[in-house]
């Protein structure tokens, strides 16, 4: 069993124009940097996003929305980013914005075999319209559906050829939950280790999930907000 | 009248010893820098942190670990990390005691409005639409009235809702008012300002009862 | 914030006859057996209990039910014990027998504010008697509801005064689904250590699931089936 | 006529490189076993492993690390432990290529019962629900016939059922069969075992079309 890819451009063979695609990552942190780079290389189209960002002007999805790559955001938050908000306001873009934890737990439900699930989040707004209504205890909540992806493309700290990942700090964020809702998962890592050398016990994503590994290279890691104290 | 920093000053004083905290973007996050001696709690960001800590130092930030607005920061002792669905888990289950969020426009029977300007401005909701659906305990921090002029106390929301009759309390440069039977019920008036200044500020309905005192703020 | 109690006695205060509990653990592994043990010595009766299994006729829910501590058992699997099946043939004891899968996820939606979701798991059979049933992409489904419990008690190898807990090995199992999904949720761990010594990027269950913690002692870990081969 | 070992070691010429496998109780776990050279499979069980490995050398058994049979275990290097939400996860959204199982009964239109006796046996169905109405490829390891002769092959499930039409092949001691169209189709007989044997222990429709061969299998 050995999901090693060479590289970001063998890893994303069989990617085309007009798929569904997740990205992890939060803002620029835990972005398959690789992944994208080569998405905006293949230059493809017609794509659909999800991800909870759309990258800033230059980098992250951004660098897509330029190139007008992408045809639809299925996104919760996309400020920071000038480009995005003009073609969405223009039309140019179709986007839907979800709520932050709907778009975790659809991702999560899309990988889980769990078609629909009722969350309150939403309820009495704009993202309930058209949306079924039940109340549970007194409380209404909305209906929403699973979310799945052609393909999943998420970001880790280290991996083996099985496909286990492990992530750092607050890059973790939306990857485990998107790589279980590809129905091809590629992971890049910073480190590519041996089976063994991740701890069985301590493992974010079982393998099961990812179906294609490589290791990324020149990750630039992008600060958005760099916010420091003086010692 | 109070400046942002004093708002979320007045803010930290509704913390109890114990709780886990969700601070929204802006005023908000300043209340992580008012927590009164002798309590602990722990900050919740939506990106994936419990037990959020300081800015890190300079050099040491790391790209890895920001918060919810995407700002560098560290972890105290006893942090945890996780994923962005056990994090919407912990806010949607009713895990975390308070969340404190900025508004465009609350309204007197508790709506909010704080994620969409049609036609201009999109910012997209976050995680606001969990939180205030979720959260029993919720205080919204932001200035009375906006650039304009205009009350930001309303009877209806004019914007795109966020959430329904879900605000419980609000801090703002002017007053401190719980939101009661479908009215704003003032409770305490910002040091040098009138009830009447509040009163005049204040489109939705607004309950005055007795004396109103004036905030108690340690500055130092 | 110092959730730390001296033992299961104190851990279990407020706990009541007629309650519903949550109880950790797989087969006996990762039970709570000191808190098992001081349900015994309490002497509650009327519970109900949500479980995956029920212990073996002299341990773990075992104990409860041979006293006839138990009115109710929510299970999926309660083989390897006569006294359970006995009670249960007789009509005595009620028992709901739940897919382990909707087991598992019924108490992670109660944790996580999700108040029900579909499942294709138990469409057509007597599980589905009286449940909604929908068809997505054409497969059936059915409507599952949340569990939650007065009190939820579960076993980690390692806690800190936060709750913030980690497991060993498969004793993991339903503790970190249950943890989530009590009132109050108390934690008997086999080390107390202190904060910052379990790495944050590594924990199991974030401390703010859980209310009460507690250092249990002489754990007995019973092995079901001890299979071994000869070197 | 195969023995139970003998029905493992047929099942495990099924299996393909890479895939990720569920092995029930019984039988099934046998299959472990007999994992044909030159391929690679993860064996994964419903109480949280990923990368099962052989039992542990006597002494070195560990109360904490069981398979989902409740037998000490070990894990091969790669392994993943997880909880059994995140278990079912895996089970339910399809990301387990393979899950064989015992039964009880299965009707001619892929039906399977293995969970209850009425008022004589209900031990619970434990993850078989779960697997049987997700998984796409479900192999059912069993004997032909119960221990007073009768078919488990079946019309129609007597007993109450676990899935609906959800078994896709059986191997017993007489024959591996498929389902399809509403039928057992048979592929292939035991050494020494006639299709009128397995005509006669098969209650349901039997398909029987051109030469059946006999089953091949490597025994040293």
């Amino acid at each position: 069993m050995n999901k090693v890819y060479k590289n970001a451009k063998e890893a994303l063979a069989g990617v085309e124009s007009g798929m569904t695609l997740m990205l992890g990552g939060f803002g620029l942190c835990g972005i398959p940097e690789n992944c994208i780079a080569e998405l905006m290389e293949l230059g493809l189209t017609d794509l659909t996003c999800i991800s909870n960002n759309a990258g800033v002007d230059d980098f992250g999805l951004g660098l897509l929305l330029q190139k007008r790559q992408i045809k639809k955001m299925i996104s919760s938050y996309v400020g920071e980013n000038d480009e995005f908000e003009r073609q969405m306001l223009s039309g140019e873009l179709e986007v839907d914005l979800i709520p932050q934890g709907s778009l975790a737990e659809r991702c999560r439900a899309g990988g889980a075999g769990i078609p629909a699930f009722f969350t309150p989040a939403g309820y009495g707004t704009e993202v309930a319209e058209g949306k079924e209504v039940r109340f549970f205890n007194g409380k209404a909540h909305i209906l929403e559906h699973a979310l799945e992806a052609d393909f999943a493309f998420v970001k880790a700290w280290k991996g083996d050829r099985y496909g286990n990942l492990i992530y750092k700090g607050t890059a973790r964020n939306f990857n485990p939950v998107m790589a279980t809702a590809g129905k091809i998962t590629v992971a890049e890592v910073e480190e590519l280790v041996e089976p063994g050398e991740l701890d069985p016990y301590f493992i974010h994503t079982p393998g099961v999930f990812v179906q294609r590994i490589f290791q990324g290279s020149n990750y630039e890691k992008r600060i958005e907000q760099r916010t420091v104290r003086t010692k | 009248m109070l400046n942002k920093n004093q708002i979320a000053q007045r803010i930290a004083q509704e913390l109890k010893d114990g709780w886990y905290v969700n601070l929204g973007i802006g005023i908000p996050t300043l209340v992580a820098n008012y927590v009164p001696e002798g309590i602990e709690v722990e900050f919740q960001s939506e990106n994936g942190i419990l037990g959020m800590g300081a800015f890190p130092f300079d050099g040491e930030e790391d790209a890895d670990m920001i918060n919810a607005g995407k700002q560098t920061v560290t972890l105290n002792p006893g942090a945890a990390i996780f994923d962005s669905s056990v994090s919407f888990a912990m806010i949607r289950g009713k895990h975390i005691q308070l969340t404190v969020l900025g508004a465009m426009e609350v309204s007197e029977n508790g709506d909010i409005a704080n994620w969409k300007i049609p036609g201009k401005m999109v910012k997209g909701m976050g995680g606001a639409m969990d939180l205030v659906a979720s959260a029993d305990n919720i205080i919204v921090a932001m200035m009375h009235t906006n650039k304009r002029g205009e009350s930001k106390l309303l009877k209806t929301c004019s914007l795109p809702i966020t959430g329904v009759k879900c605000v419980n309390k609000i801090v703002t440069n002017l007053a401190v008012l719980d939101i009661e039977n479908g009215a704003f019920r003032l409770l305490e008036r910002a040091p040098g300002v009138s009830v009447e200044e509040i009163q005049n500020a204040t489109e939705g309905k607004l309950i005055i009862e007795g004396d109103i005192p004036e905030m108690k703020l340690n500055m130092e």
